[in-house]
């Protein structure tokens, strides 16, 4: 694994701050908001090109850059900031861990390249639909999935797809590709108007399965989910607090700026001590997951937990300073609400974190 | 209060509903809305508090209320011109020379929808920071301006206008109320989209707007008198709120009742419940003390501030209960109530100008 | 049952405002926390006497004023503000209360006329030691009684006490008077500095029989009993709200007084619309328990939780007003915290309390 | 960190407090205090943050943490002189001439126990306020005036004294800071008995004192800037605390382990624990970068800041799960643990005065 020091971090977030300020404005991030995919695909590959960020987990040997969840970490801070469109999380995050993970060389070898470049855009189904749960069944060389996977992350995007299902009492990891016979892609309404979750139906749809059993893969997948989620949620409380900040400055009532009044200035600081403990948190979750990824679990509940909590205060904040601007669809204070909400309950909600630590915390039976 | 009342309300309502919703089934558009107001008008229950001359029926507040219970246990749609029934016109009534009150008929039987111009984006909760101008000019005023978040904005036939008449006095002396007609040449409406997607509010666009000077409400200068009224009545109906919160809450808990909630949603939702039955017992207490002929007190401001920050929380907490189906599309009307509920503490007075009121009017702590 | 007219109340209200202020200021509640019972005797012979506080809830043909929880809530509320030491509370209310829903003629006719001119002071004794509960034994024409019990309030001033022990599988009511043999009385220290609670230590002490079966007759005590701590928080915070403005209008920093500053008076506000909610509920729960008390169960439980929390809040904001002088001994804010903080656990804590509500709304189990 | 030093203190501490043991038992009354801190001292474990020719080790602030946190694991009280030691020694080291330097041994072996005159009682949280008045007269200053809030107080032997030396000055800039002998004629000390009945805090009061003018650390009138340091060391203990924070709470949920709680108190002590965590991580990030050189930015007020609430959030479910034992006499240690928890948003910076300075120094919105 590549290592990077302190400077070489803060240049990664400053490039991929300044290529997402040029590139995907909030003007274009509305615009993607109405197309079919959601995505701007020529960015998504330049930002995989000129930033390399599609390959930031890729192994080197597999034409990636080779980082770890610390630089991961800066970058979906800076996704979130932004709104990211781009398959970003499901893609270069979600199903390109899967891959690594699974220990499958042959699958890595044809995969993780074009994932790296770009080229390849994978999403990862790991929720099935109570329904009608995934079910596999061995056929010839490869074998044939039936069934439903709901809350899949970039789903529209994706040329390909990951998911799990039953094998033998363990769990098996199966690819296919997004556009076959009998693969039926449904985005549904998401809150989160910036990214698409969506369901995939697979009606006896051949597949390949990667790797062996997936059970351990799928548990350090859901953690590496769980601190994207909270590292996306940092970005977008950081951003949250600036505009509230600026807002507060400039906008005048009873003829003063509004942030001379302590009611405002005192809710700001508790959205700044609020921003800078997530910051740290998400910085803390990174250094574990990346030095001890097997005693990390605690500290991804913690930071899942509070990011969740912390940052939905925070970005409803925004609107409470705001006012009655905040409350209008053209004013971006929304988008970010409902990405923040959105991430609170992918891998995890806060509350379900907080049982998960109560029981490890021996509190619980 | 007499059962009688309420017998006779359940008698025309057992007839009325049944025959409405033959034409109607269950929509609830604007016309509907509509509809449903002139069937209750005919009937003499659309503005049950207003006085026998003005085709009301003169009853106090809490039997308005437990007339407002029996329908909405109907489950027919809310009457459309709400503004021009509950705030308007009360105003008119206080205020409106004979010429004016002649609108409050049409006001009851939907001839005509009122709004209220009162917000600016200049403005926003210092109301008494308006810009909007009025400049006499004969028999007219000539108004020039904006207005915003004006709720039925789109809908609307009337407005009752505040406006800045004298800009040299102190910001509360030189306003006035106007009453205009929307269809006057210069008035330009436009909705305005919430984060939920939804446009319940307008934006209205004065330039060179002439108003006849016999529609000026109340002294010329003296607007602020009038706008309080108006917005006691606004406050009046928050009252109300509270003790349909309570109802809201009880809801809830019925419908995820024996649902295997963990014992913590268990005790949010009970907690919520002893938020909105205090709420609610305050909400009561006002109701009773306007019945009686008092002037209700600090509770309205009260009953605003613990309202719309209780009701902010259950809507998030329907949003947990729904959990990721509230966020990925499998329930989305928690997802909607969640984003429509973070106007609670912004429209109809912001929570920090409630507490600003609360703490100089009420506790005398001296202006910051 | 005497009803009184609003105007009455406010004279109620006034008389004990008056007579407290003028014979119980906060000099003589200081001095009385260091004597021995807590109690100025003479005092409590006055406000039964003069103001007919010890007989409110006794009827009229037993010597009383015969009023309802109405009466009763206005009383503690005023007995709350001024940290009466008095044993109002458990002698006049707890005590009262079980001798009048006893249903025993005898025992009404024998002791209620004392208890009504506070020549006899009782105190009531329900909750058992789980390490020794009280057992009752037949004697004869009487019972012998021996156990402890826990948490009885205003034990130091009673001369009788009347508790409760499991007879034949329900609950028996017993009266025995406090200074006989074998009754060990110890006065435990109590957060709540100005009123005592205390153990009753029995060992085959002799008693009487009070009524026959009080399993109804308890339940109703321990309704007025939460309902009682309810009122006499509801009357701290208006307390504690009032000196907090008292200081926030007067006390000047940076310049200005202090009640300017923003923080402050949007707290002050807050805990307004708290006083103000506590205050309704507590009419609204009076109102209830005097029209049907059998239905006044759920209101009962609102108001306790909610003003057990409320009020809470309310004396914590004292301390954080006053600042510094706020946390010294010599402020009268401590004496109203440690009184609300007691209240808040006697007769069903605020959690107690929703527990209870999620069983009767039915959303336990 | 090197392993090595904490080898090193673990050798001396399982030698020395057996023997100390021995001698005083478990008591931790302010003589036992007193002579753990000389133990301590000799083995040079009493300030190892400061510099070697101080009688310290020039360790930096996380291998400080790591070195009170091994120490902490023996049980042993508290070391005396903790304000000299952590606050007045590091500004002594930082501002004072040679001679003034010749006080750092002294507090080191507890010849010497200081305390901080800074808190006035008619200012409170506004430092820059302060009255205390100090008037050159040929060789000396003449001070007049009165301190409150002075930990350790009653025990201290010198004073860093804030006086204010220029009355015709802006506020912050007529101050200077006096080292001064409490043994000096005039000076009365009385303690302040807190709402938990115990008395940890004096009162001093300053009639005609004479202090010498070589007495005076840094300059006339630069005093601000002096204090400025002693707060900043002040802040850098609550980093510290944040850390020790989440073991306080770990300790409290390995207490409650296996005990029955209700799911409800589960999910508080899990809530805590997770406030607490982060704080620490907080704590950590700033002790590191102190360590590492950096300047302590913003970090410091927010952990102030929350781990203040937060403690005394915990205290409240603390008194919470002891319930009614915790109010009735069963469990007083709650009880006092939630009374005395009420200082932790006054002393040293107010909840309100901390986020004016994060809003006003860190945010940059205008002064009210």
């Amino acid at each position: 694994m590549t290592t990077t020091t302190v400077a070489e971090r803060e240049d990664l977030r400053a490039a991929i701050r300044g290529f997402l300020a040029d590139r995907l404005p909030e003007s274009t991030v509305r615009e993607l908001i109405d197309t079919e995919t959601g995505v701007d695909a020529r960015s998504w590959t330049q930002l995989a090109g000129e930033l390399g960020l599609a390959g930031l987990l890729v192994p080197e040997e597999h034409g990636g850059q080779g980082l770890s969840t610390v630089e991961l970490g800066i970058a979906l801070q800076e996704s979130g900031r932004a709104l990211l469109g781009a398959p970003f999380l499901g893609s270069a995050v979600l199903a390109t861990w899967a891959l690594v993970v699974s220990g499958d060389d042959a699958a890595a070898t044809g995969l993780l390249p074009g994932l790296a470049d770009g080229s390849t855009v994978a999403a990862l189904g790991i929720d099935d639909d109570p329904q009608s749960p995934v079910r596999a069944v061995p056929d010839g060389d490869g074998w044939r999935l039936t069934g439903a996977k709901r809350h899949v992350v970039d789903v529209a995007a994706a040329d390909t797809f990951l998911v799990t299902a039953e094998v033998d009492g363990g769990v098996g990891l199966f690819v296919l590709p997004a556009a076959g016979d009998g693969v039926d892609v449904e985005q549904t309404a998401s809150l989160d108007l910036t990214r698409r979750l969506g369901r995939v139906r697979l009606a006896d749809v051949p597949a390949q399965r990667v790797g062996t059993e997936f059970t351990a893969g799928l548990a350090s997948v859901r953690e590496l989910g769980a601190f994207a989620c909270a590292a996306e949620q940092a970005g977008i409380a950081g951003r949250c607090l600036e505009i509230a900040v600026e807002y507060a400055r400039t906008r005048e009532q009873f003829g003063k700026p509004i942030g001379s009044f302590q009611a405002i200035k005192h809710q700001l600081a508790e959205h700044l001590a609020r921003v800078e403990q997530m910051r740290a948190a998400v910085t803390a979750a990174a250094a574990e997951l990346a030095a001890s990824p097997g005693s990390a679990r605690e500290i991804v509940s913690v930071v899942k937990a509070y990011c969740g909590d912390a940052g939905t205060t925070v970005a409803e904040g925004l609107i409470d300073t705001l006012g009655g601007i905040g409350f209008t669809w053209e004013h971006v204070a929304h988008l970010y609400l409902r990405r923040m909400k959105t991430l609170a309950y992918l891998f995890g909600s806060p509350s379900e974190h907080r049982a998960r630590l109560a029981a490890d915390l021996g509190l619980t039976g | 209060m007499s059962t009688e009342v309420l017998d006779e309300l359940r008698g025309f309502l057992d007839e009325a509903v049944p025959r409405f919703r033959e034409q109607f089934g269950e929509d609830s558009s604007w016309e509907t809305r509509i509809a449903w107001q002139r069937t209750m008008a005919e009937g003499g229950w659309a503005a049950p508090g207003w006085a026998v001359e003005n085709g009301g029926r003169a009853l106090p507040a809490h039997e308005v209320l437990a007339i407002e219970e029996v329908t909405a246990g109907y489950g027919m749609p809310p009457l459309a011109g709400m503004l021009g029934l509950k705030n308007v016109g009360p105003t008119l009534a206080a205020w409106g020379t004979p010429e004016q009150k002649e609108h409050l008929p049409r006001i009851l039987n939907t001839e005509e929808v009122w709004c209220q111009g009162f917000s600016e984006p200049g403005a926003g909760s210092d109301l008494a920071g308006l810009r909007t101008r009025a400049v006499r000019d004969g028999d007219d005023y000539v108004v020039n301006g904006q207005k915003i978040w004006t709720s039925n904005g789109m809908h609307a036939t009337h407005m009752e206008l505040l406006v800045r008449t004298d800009p040299d006095a102190p910001k509360h002396r030189g306003i006035s109320a106007l009453l205009v007609d929307m269809s006057t040449p210069g008035i330009e409406v436009r909705p305005i989209r919430q984060i939920n997607g939804q446009a319940e509010f307008a934006e209205v666009f004065f330039t060179d707007v002439r108003v006849p000077v016999d529609n000026l409400l109340g002294k010329e200068n003296d607007g602020w008198n009038v706008t309080m009224t108006t917005l006691g009545h606004e406050r009046s109906g928050v009252a109300i709120f509270a003790t349909r919160f309570e109802r809201e809450v009880r809801d809830l808990i019925a419908r995820h009742r024996g649902e295997g909630l963990t014992p913590v949603q268990q005790d949010t939702l009970v907690r919520h419940f002893i938020e909105a039955r205090v709420v609610a017992i305050l909400g009561e207490a006002t109701l009773s003390r306007v019945a009686a002929g008092e002037q209700p007190g600090s509770e309205q401001s009260v009953i605003k501030l613990v309202w719309s920050e209780a009701g902010q929380r259950l809507a998030a907490t329907k949003l947990e209960l729904a959990g990721i189906d509230a966020v990925s599309g499998a329930a989305p009307e928690a997802a909607d109530a969640y984003l429509s509920a973070r106007a609670m503490t912004i429209a109809a007075g912001t929570s920090p100008i409630v507490k600003n009121i609360l703490s100089e009017r009420v506790l005398g702590l001296p202006r910051g």
